[in-house]
């Protein structure tokens, strides 16, 4: 699968993304969180971001969604456009 | 083509006329501009040089995309236009565009106000300010989550 | 000069770009413009081969000045663009437009239509419409008037 | 003083606007409606016009409204500019 850091979260983790296998026991959006914060250090930002939001498949979704080996992934703060 | 995500400017009054040319049902467009502001640091803080807007390819489109579904399916619409620009703009650069063509006027306002505030919490877009302090990434409104409710509610 | 009553067209662009033109506060510009439709007929009826815009000269002006001054009493505003054409228009030409800028969205689009909901009841302009069985007066609509009466209730 | 007719008023009165002077015992917007209308024929129209409107110099006024001699007073359909 891949994930993917959008703004200030790609800015704290220095990453815009990566591929991996969909990691043994993750079956949310809220547990693949967590199993990448568990890598401690920069990546406590993925736990500590405000509102942090996610998407799979390109569709904002809630952290209860499910995810699947190859689906797009991602983690991002409150969107600012307009 | 409805949504456009570019670096690239565009021409408001040519963007407007496209929207109704030949449509012997439109009476009323509306539209809104939003530009980068310059005085955005608080009060004595430093004034933004410019602004960086990151989005999320492929999806940003989509939630656009998604957006004017929504609002079509809302209020009787003749056509819709959204450009939001993506890269490094100036203070006074225009940042987004959404226009509205209706037979009426309270369906095209409505669904251009619908259609920003959708906008401003579902695409992403994230905008970082530069500074003679340095860079910063703008927080999110609560204002415009407010905004979002008084649609739903009215759902 | 805020308010015009004329003849001639106007550059919509040019109109939008110039309200915010070196105005580091403006952030949203809201806009409007009302088009000559050519369908307004009832079902079956003649198709509207041209409009003429009669007008009160000076109470016209003076109605619209008061429309834009009520609106900068109610929201906080940094530029108000009304321009209404009178004469003889033809099907898709522009007939009224209005554009507000503002630090937020959400003034500027109330502002604007509230300008607009105002200039349709309160401003001293008539419509005849010419159709292939002779000219015809437009009626006022009763969802005018029901438009004011939402901003009169959030005085 | 001036009086003016716009739009379909105008039209069913043949006439644009005259120059008279107040006529006796005439106090109010209402009152200078009712003696045109009593004109007769086509000046009827000042009575029968739905929703008739007037304004006493170029404001849009009531029909209890107070008018003077040398007052600019219009009265007209309702208005569907916009």
């Amino acid at each position: 699968m891949k994930v993917l850091y959008f703004a200030s979260l790609r800015e704290a983790l220095g990453a815009s993304g990566e591929e991996m296998a969909l990691p043994d026991g993750v079956g949310s959006t809220g547990a693949l969180r967590d199993h990448l914060a568990a890598r401690g250090g920069a990546w406590l930002a993925l736990t500590q971001t405000k509102n942090l939001r996610c998407a799979v498949n390109q569709r904002m979704v809630g952290f209860d969604a499910a995810v699947a080996d190859g689906d797009e992934v991602a983690f991002f703060p409150p969107v600012t456009g307009g | 083509m409805s949504v456009s995500v570019q670096q690239a400017d565009f021409d408001v009054g040519a963007e407007i006329a496209a929207l109704t040319a030949g449509d012997a049902q439109a009476g009323a467009v509306a539209s809104f501009v939003g530009l980068v502001r310059s005085d955005k640091v608080g009060a004595g803080g430093p004034a933004v040089q410019a602004m960086t807007l990151e989005h999320y390819p492929g999806m940003t489109e989509q939630a656009l995309e998604d957006i004017v579904t929504q609002a079509r399916g809302r209020w009787d619409l003749l056509g819709v236009r959204v450009i939001h620009r993506v890269g490094r703009l100036l203070p006074g650069e225009r940042i987004v565009f959404v226009a509205v063509a209706s037979g009426h006027r309270h369906d095209a306002f409505a669904a251009c106000e619908f259609i920003m505030d959708y906008l401003k919490t579902q695409a992403p877009f994230w905008k970082n300010e530069e500074t003679p302090a340095g860079g910063r990434w703008v927080d999110a409104r609560e204002s415009d989550a407010a905004a979002l409710g008084r649609w739903r509610r009215e759902e």
